[in-house]
């Protein structure tokens, strides 16, 4: 018993950590989606915002803001991804280009586009390490409750809350408020939307920089508590793995949040899991594709199908059928 | 006179078309104004100039004698004009009342007060008696109660100038019945409402004055007191038009089609169509006629194999094919004319060709050893589209370009040429001008005489009254009652869909 | 730093984009010679005019904080001491750039290419024997033609890394408190291998009852498992973990200097460079208690100037062990016991000396365990 | 008629202005970053056609690229998504490889059989996100990309388990199963161009094959388009859905063959993705998803990785600007509608002129 609980109090949280960049970009993902524009880019948009966290938590220390930096940093990346998602959304929702291509071509161009940058500013491949950064914190009161305590509320990154609150956050705006009702009804039926006075085109576009905006809150997440810097190879596949939990979570809030969660979970069990008295002699292949397997059982055992926006992918034109 | 509306000389094009020229209507407050015009006039392209989807290339348009510019639906709401498109314009998983706030939602702090804006649709929907749930979800309600939410959205609003683009096209008898007292009650309430429809009988019955357009050209505007049925058709066409359907007396012959105990259930797991029995002999046409939703695209659809049936079964030339798959339902000998065209009739990304062998591809001689011959493929889609007078720019034109009564004419060739013993045709003429219901009422009755035999489905009486031999009445899924088409009449047919009890507005949902 | 497209130090190619041409098409004649390498080594002869040595790095590029950024030091440290000589490098962006890079400086006419790291093995024997009358040297790797015979354009440089790491290995086991400590190296491969066989000997020479905890992320770019892998093992109570693993190995930095901040005394060690000039910084310290350091800048330096010399090792394998200062520990070493460095000298005489045999296989390791006892 | 001239025209040209406008922008980059454009795009020529070794290298980095490229096509075009074209060349590159080393056997049969090994592998790979989304309609987005993390896991596990060599990778597989090609090296300077060249620019005539002269590609487009009409026209929508990914997959895995026996001769532990598979959505659908433009836009790609290495070594502009190009040339000609409305204004007004 007491053996278990102890490798929950290691796993819990891991899993907590691994989950955060992820739910946060998977909300970014839900806003662009719920407007009907499909959002592969959400890879290259994490890129942006670990690099724009990193340098932005760089500039702040250098400032003098000391152990606010980082937080700045993530607000400066958020603000880079917006801007940044800009890309996408002039090509697919103005220029009408296909919604995939364009997103892919937004991966490819910001890998290129940070490291280009990364070498313009630092004269090498990665950026400096941050020295402030945000640490893992037992949270008062909380950590103190038994057994969950530890698992929940103790060596925790205050980043984890706050996307938790995020998803909350986005739950209401999404489901309870105007801004979110106009937002699905544009994904869903453009046409109807139109005819209601909605201006289809500018809530996509609000739709894909909020993408853009959580995405890069995901990738500076990642980047200000675990990298600690930027290069190439800081974000590898996260993106990929967020639209994935937003796929898995049926492109709703806390379905993303629960898939982004199962993600970090089976992760940790993973890496962890290979510590364990007695799972040391299993062949460590196991582990490693065990994420995955499980993921792949979670959807064809119980999950299923999904529902996406019905005018996901389609361009907007006025008096189309 | 001051009008409400007046529309002068407006003029819309569309890459390589002329939708609108020099088009000019005026409507008078209180009048319940007709457009009439065949598919593709340029009806529904001006309805959207005068909403502000579309900005007309010239002309001006005044409202209550003001010239305004209506630049976007936004501007046309602030004018009073709210609109009923002729797809309907509401988001599926939203529910009534979501659909009709959306855009104009009632808040407080900041959250959408649904409890109140439930409240307020309900004062509406009461106030015109407009029968909605509220709180239903568009895809659980039927087709007239989203019409009714449709309405209601313009009202919430508070629109004062209507326009309604062909309403009727898919509602059921009753629900017609229902929607034109709605429509008195917006006149007596002093609304003005413009009225697209096909159904010249509507017009007469309702409106007051009629404008009518040919091809993108304004026709001249006529009082509905002094017009007929036929001089409007005239008036519309060009030419002459016959609206009784010439045929002979029936000479049925063996039963092609024996339908025993059949048992359907939806997608939600309910019997919609219960033990229902029925045959179809060679050379009749049998009229399905029935309240929308009461179990006849389950039976359609069980038939030709889309969907499993529970129990019972289906007999086509001695076989039971109630568990056949779709391919091999069309090989049995059954054409289908599908109730969606655009879901299920055509692959609207292929070309005219390809749909037209859309059931035939894999047979010789388009097929051999796996490899498919499109130059036969295409020489054999040239002769129907010849033979059934297709309106295409060629055969390898995409399906999607094509207007919706000429994607009808290329299924059906391609039903009829498969030379099937049975035709099932769901709602073959739902939104065609009279021209194009005239061509495909006629071919039905000549496949008819050649011996086939035909289940046609329909929602409109007027139609099951005129082209079938014998009528079928269905009723919660099940037959009723079969009577011959020449003994009786639309109100006898009325009162048998409604289970024979009096009528009701909703069906059961 | 040495920046890596400082344009001081990386010379551009003045004669413009023909050049590559124009030399190939010589080159192409001149292979139809006989193998005329000798000759070719002898011809420098410590005038530097005109000799070219050059590099081809792994993806990581030349500022990798890792063994492309040192190899880069090593040969900017020749071309100041040489002014004339021609020095630059070539980064590839992928597996699939090693061989044309590397064909790309033979085509040059480049002197000596240094092909950094094991995974060119492959690439830059195809090379050199495509060209027989210019000198190539691969770093961490041995490697001989088809036959097993060597090369004589080709000079493999290897390091001992078991031995630096089992000196780091010596250090951990008298640091840990708990008597357990961690390595976590990146893709489980040979080369890494050395790293862990000799980190553990050091640890169980130090203490054969110290727990040593080893784990693979798979993955040499993954901060997140890496950070996953070192607080499983913190938790698990080792209070030491060593890596090689790249990146991978910033997730270690950042879960030692988490634990730290909340009070916890942990400690990570670093690799290939003096890595706590860099990272693993917090507010009281930093938590790298030293790294192992591998001298790749010594090794192309040296085998530049002797090449320069006309001295190219050719066919030759050169491996830099503790006593040719190839590997060692970093200067970094504040937080280091005098006790432990005291026992690291001596560990160090013992293994130059051959009293310690440091296993670099698993093998090995089992043997060197048994041979404790 | 007038509109299908001008609509064939545009095919051509549109693309061509993307392209045109993608080099504009990176030489904006390169002016702001400091470099001259003209020595920079020199260079990045002269590194694609400069030198037969060079071209040799272009059409070598162009093979794999044309069977991704083909992959994620072939899918497309029935209205998936593979994602997974990453790890079904992983899975195809290894199984092909294995078959190289563990055969013995004339070459006749040995190198077929490891292709056809290759692309088996990349099938099954393909067949389990299709056999997924058509039984349990799992999305295959998410199956795939969780296929390429298995992929790799497992190849590298099997190497590192049973066939490790020296280093990382495998031992070279049997001369009868390479296809290497001394002749082709040769004339090209000792590039690595080989066989497989042949092999993709065959497997694009065989994928439009497939989907425009055979009943099977009638089948998958229709569905690709109309799952409801398919289904009406008596197709198998799930059959279908699971041979397209089949399909694609063993594409993908015949492009990993052609890495493994071709440009490698042997399969090594991968510390990560190859990308080889990701581009391939980009050359698929900067391709339009046809035979003829995957491989063109996969000699473009291939042609931009490797001039990329002579812009740095020569113009001293970072590899990373290559990408940048790329990426923008996608953007540009996924955007072609404005092109194509550009076009058709300055059309129009010269007509009216
Ligand atoms: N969005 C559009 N783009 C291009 N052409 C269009 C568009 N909408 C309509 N058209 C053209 O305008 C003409 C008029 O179409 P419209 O929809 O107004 O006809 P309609 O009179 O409403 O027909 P129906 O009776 O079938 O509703 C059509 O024939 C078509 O060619
Ligand atoms: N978005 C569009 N883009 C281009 N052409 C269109 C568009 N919508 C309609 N059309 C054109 O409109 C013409 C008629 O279309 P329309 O849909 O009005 O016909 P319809 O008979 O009214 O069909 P339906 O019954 O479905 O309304 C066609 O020739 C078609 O080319
Ligand atoms: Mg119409
Ligand atoms: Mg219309």
């Amino acid at each position: 018993m007491d053996v278990i609980l102890q490798i929950l109090y290691i796993i819990v949280p891991a899993a907590l950590i691994a989950a955060t960049p992820l739910m946060l970009t998977a909300m970014g993902g839900l806003f662009s989606e719920r407007s009907g524009v499909v959002n592969i880019g959400l890879e290259g948009l994490m890129i942006m915002g670990a690099f724009g966290g990193i340098v932005g938590t760089l500039m702040f220390e250098s400032l003098g803001f000391g152990n606010a930096s980082p937080w700045f940093g993530i607000m400066f990346a958020v603000l880079i991804g917006a801007v940044f998602a800009l890309f996408h959304a002039v090509a697919s929702i103005s220029f009408r280009a296909d919604q995939i291509v364009s997103g892919v071509a937004l991966n490819f161009l910001a890998l290129g586009l940070t490291v280009f940058l990364v070498r313009e500013i630092f004269d090498r491949g990665q950026t400096d390490t941050i020295s402030a950064r945000i640490f893992r914190t037992d949270i008062p009161l909380l950590s103190d409750i038994p057994v969950i305590g530890p698992m929940l509320f103790s060596r925790v990154y205050v980043t984890t809350y706050v996307a938790l609150l995020i998803v909350v956050i986005v739950w209401y705006v999404v489901f309870k408020t105007p801004f979110g009702l106009r937002l699905r009804s544009v994904g869903e039926h453009p046409m109807a939307a139109d005819t209601m006075g909605i201006k289809v085109q500018r809530m996509r576009y609000i739709g894909v920089m909020l993408s853009g905006a959580f995405a890069g809150a995901g990738g500076s997440v990642y980047a200000v508590t675990i990298a600690g810097n930027f290069s190439a190879g800081t974000i590898v596949g996260q993106g990929f793995m967020a639209l994935a939990a937003l796929i898995f979570g049926k492109w709703t809030p806390f379905g993303a949040m629960g898939a982004a969660i199962f993600f970090g979970f089976a992760m940790a069990l993973s890496t962890s899991a290979q510590q364990l008295p007695g799972l040391q002699n299993i062949p460590q292949v196991f582990f490693l594709i065990l994420p995955y397997v499980l993921t792949i059982l979670a959807l064809a055992g119980f999950v299923g199908k999904a529902e996406p926006p019905k005018a996901l992918n389609q361009p907007y034109t006025k008096g189309s059928r | 006179m001051d009008y409400v509306i007046e529309m002068n000389n407006i003029r819309k094009e569309f890459p390589g078309i002329v939708a609108n020229d020099n088009i000019t209507l005026q409507v008078k407050q209180g009048e319940i104004h007709a457009l009439l015009g065949e598919n593709g006039a340029g009806k529904s392209t001006l309805m959207n100039v005068l909403f502000g989807l579309y900005q007309p290339e010239r002309g001006e348009i005044k409202v209550r004698g003001e010239k305004v510019d209506i630049t976007d639906p936004n501007k046309a709401n602030d004018l009073g004009i709210g609109m009923v498109h002729q797809h309907f314009m509401l988001v599926q998983n939203f529910s009534v009342t979501e659909n009709i706030i959306l855009g104009s939602e009632p808040t407080t702090r900041g959250r959408i007060d649904l409890g109140k804006a439930e409240k307020h649709v309900q004062e509406i929907s009461d106030r015109y008696g407009l029968k909605v749930d509220p709180k239903a979800k568009i895809e659980d309600i039927s087709v007239g109660m989203q019409q009714r939410a449709e309405i209601l959205k313009t009202l919430y609003r508070g629109a004062e100038i209507l326009i309604f683009d062909e309403p009727t096209a898919s509602l059921t008898p009753q629900e017609i019945k229902e929607l034109i007292q709605i429509m008195n009650n917006l006149i007596d309430e002093g609304k003005s409402i413009i009225l697209i429809t096909h159904k010249l009988k509507e017009i007469m019955q309702v409106c007051d004055r009629c404008t009518v357009i040919r091809r993108g050209v304004g026709v001249g505007t006529v009082d509905v007191e002094g017009a007929t049925e036929d001089s409007l058709a005239e008036m519309m066409v060009g030419r002459e038009v016959s609206f009784k359907v010439d045929k002979k007396p029936a000479q049925p012959g063996e039963t092609v089609l024996s339908i025993k105990d059949l048992t359907v259930e939806d997608i939600r797991k309910v019997d919609v169509v219960n033990k229902l029995s029925l045959d179809v002999r060679a050379g009749e046409i049998m009229g399905v006629a029935g309240v929308d939703g009461n179990g006849q695209t389950e039976l359609v659809e069980a038939l030709t194999g889309l969907r499993h049936s529970k129990s019972g079964s289906v007999f086509v030339g001695g076989k039971d094919i109630s568990h056949y798959k779709p391919r091999k339902v069309t090989e049995t000998g059954i054409g289908h004319i599908p109730q969606d065209r655009h879901k299920h009739g055509l692959v609207l990304d292929f070309t005219i060709g390809e749909n037209l062998l859309l059931q035939t591809y894999y047979q010789k001689p388009f097929t051999k050893t796996g490899i498919l011959n499109y130059n036969l493929m295409y020489e054999k889609a040239e002769e129907l589209i010849k033979e059934y007078d297709v309106r295409t720019p060629s055969s390898k034109t995409m399906a999607r370009s094509l207007s919706g009564g000429n994607q009808q004419k290329a299924i059906i060739a391609r039903e009829i040429d498969r030379s099937p013993e049975l035709l099932l045709a769901a709602q073959p003429t739902r939104g065609l001008d009279v021209g194009a219901i005239e061509f495909i009422h006629s071919k039905l009755i000549e496949e008819r005489d050649k011996g086939r035999g035909i289940l046609l489905v329909s929602l409109e009486l007027e139609e099951v009254l005129n082209v079938s031999d014998r009528i079928a009445v269905i009723y919660e899924g099940e037959i009723v009652e079969i009577v011959d088409a020449d003994k009786t009449n639309e109100q006898e047919l009325g009162l048998l869909m409604a289970g024979g009890k009096k009528e009701e507005g909703e069906p059961t949902s | 730093g040495c920046g890596g497209n400082d344009e001081d130090t990386t010379p551009v190619n003045e004669n413009g984009g023909n050049e590559g041409a124009d030399n190939s098409a010589e080159e192409n004649n001149a292979s139809e010679n006989t193998d005329n390498a000798e000759d070719n080594n002898g011809e420098a002869s410590g005038d530097a005019e005109g000799f070219s040595s050059k590099m081809v790095t792994d993806v990581g590029g030349v500022d990798d904080r890792s063994f492309n950024e040192s190899a880069w030091a090593g040969l900017t440290q020749f071309g100041e001491d040489y002014p004339e000589a021609d020095v630059d490098y070539v980064q590839s962006g992928d597996a699939a750039d090693y061989l044309p890079n590397l064909q790309q400086l033979a085509r040059e006419g480049t002197d000596i290419t240094f092909a950094i790291g094991f995974l060119m093995a492959d690439d830059v024997l195809t090379v050199a024997e495509q060209n027989p009358e210019q000198n190539f040297a691969i770093v961490d790797e041995v490697v001989t033609d088809g036959d097993g015979n060597p090369v004589d354009n080709l000079a493999s440089i290897t390091f001992a890394e078991h031995e630096g790491s089992f000196l780091v290995g010596a250090i951990a086991a008298m640091h840990s408190e708990n008597d357990e400590v961690g390595f976590i190296g990146g893709v489980e491969s040979p080369l890494i291998k050395k790293f862990e066989n000799g980190f553990k000997a050091g640890v169980k020479h130090v203490d054969s009852d110290i727990e040593v905890a080893v784990q693979y992320a798979q993955d040499f770019n993954d901060a997140s498992t890496g950070q996953n892998i070192a607080d499983t093992m913190y938790s698990n109570g080792a209070d030491i973990i060593y890596h090689a693993a790249g990146g991978t190995g910033n997730g270690l930095f950042t879960e030692a200097i988490d634990r730290n901040e909340s009070g916890e005394e942990v400690w990570a060690i670093g690799v290939d460079q003096d890595q706590a000039v860099t990272e693993g910084e917090w507010s009281e310290g930093n938590v790298i208690l030293s790294s192992m350091v591998k001298r790749v800048d010594n090794s192309v330096y040296n085998v530049s100037e002797e090449t320069l010399n006309g001295n190219f090792p050719g066919g030759e394998v050169i491996e830099l062990g503790l006593e040719d200062d190839g590997v060692g520990i970093a200067e970094t070493q504040d937080d280091v016991s005098q006790e432990a460095l005291d026992a690291v000298e001596e560990y160090e005489q013992m293994i130059t000396d051959g009293e310690i045999e440091v296993p670099q296989t698993d093998e090995e390791y089992e043997e060197f365990l048994s041979s404790q006892e | 008629m007038m509109n299908a001239l001008k609509g064939k025209a545009f095919a051509i040209i549109v693309p061509l202005v993307a392209i045109l406008f993608g080099f504009l922008a990176g030489a904006l980059i390169m002016l702001l970053s400091g470099t001259n454009p003209i020595t920079g795009y020199g260079a990045l020529i002269s590194g694609i056609v400069g030198t037969p070794y060079d071209f040799g290298e272009t059409l070598q980095r162009m093979t794999p690229l044309i069977f991704s490229g083909l992959a994620v096509a072939f899918a497309f075009r029935t209205g998936l998504l593979n994602i997974g074209v990453e790890g079904q060349l992983i899975v195809g590159w290894f199984t092909s490889v294995y078959v190289g080393l563990a055969i013995e056997a004339p070459m006749v049969i040995h190198l077929p059989l490891a292709i056809v090994a290759g692309a088996v592998a990349g099938a099954l790979w393909g067949f389990v996100p299709g056999l997924l989304k058509a039984r349990f309609q799992v999305h295959e987005v998410i199956v795939t990309i969780m296929m390429n993390y298995i992929a790799m896991h497992v190849t590298n596990s099997l190497i590192r388990t049973y066939l490790l060599d020296s280093g990382q990778r495998t031992s070279f597989i049997n001369p009868t199963a390479s296809l290497e090609s001394p002749f082709l090296s040769e004339l090209t300077q000792f590039s690595r161009l080989h066989w497989g060249f042949f092999v993709a620019a065959a497997a694009c005539v065989l994928m439009w094959f497939i989907l425009w002269k055979t009943r099977k590609g009638f089948e998958l487009r229709s569905v690709g388009y109309n799952k409801n009409a398919s289904l009406y026209a008596g197709m198998s929508v799930n059959s279908n859905i699971i041979l397209s990914m089949s399909v694609s997959g063993a594409f993908a895995g015949a492009g990993g063959a052609m890495v493994g026996l071709g440009t490698y001769q042997y399969a090594n532990i991968l510390p990560s993705f190859t990308n080889i598979g990701f581009d391939g959505i980009a050359v698929a659908l900067l391709g339009g998803s046809t035979s003829v433009g995957i491989f063109l836009s996969s000699f473009l790609f291939g042609g931009l990785q490797q001039g990329a290495n002579m812009m740095q070594s020569q113009a001293g502009v970072a590899p990373e600007l290559v990408e940048i190009i790329i990426a923008l040339i996608i953007f540009f000609v996924a955007s072609s509608y404005v092109i194509r409305w550009a076009l058709g204004r300055l059309q129009s007004r010269k007509e009216e002129k």
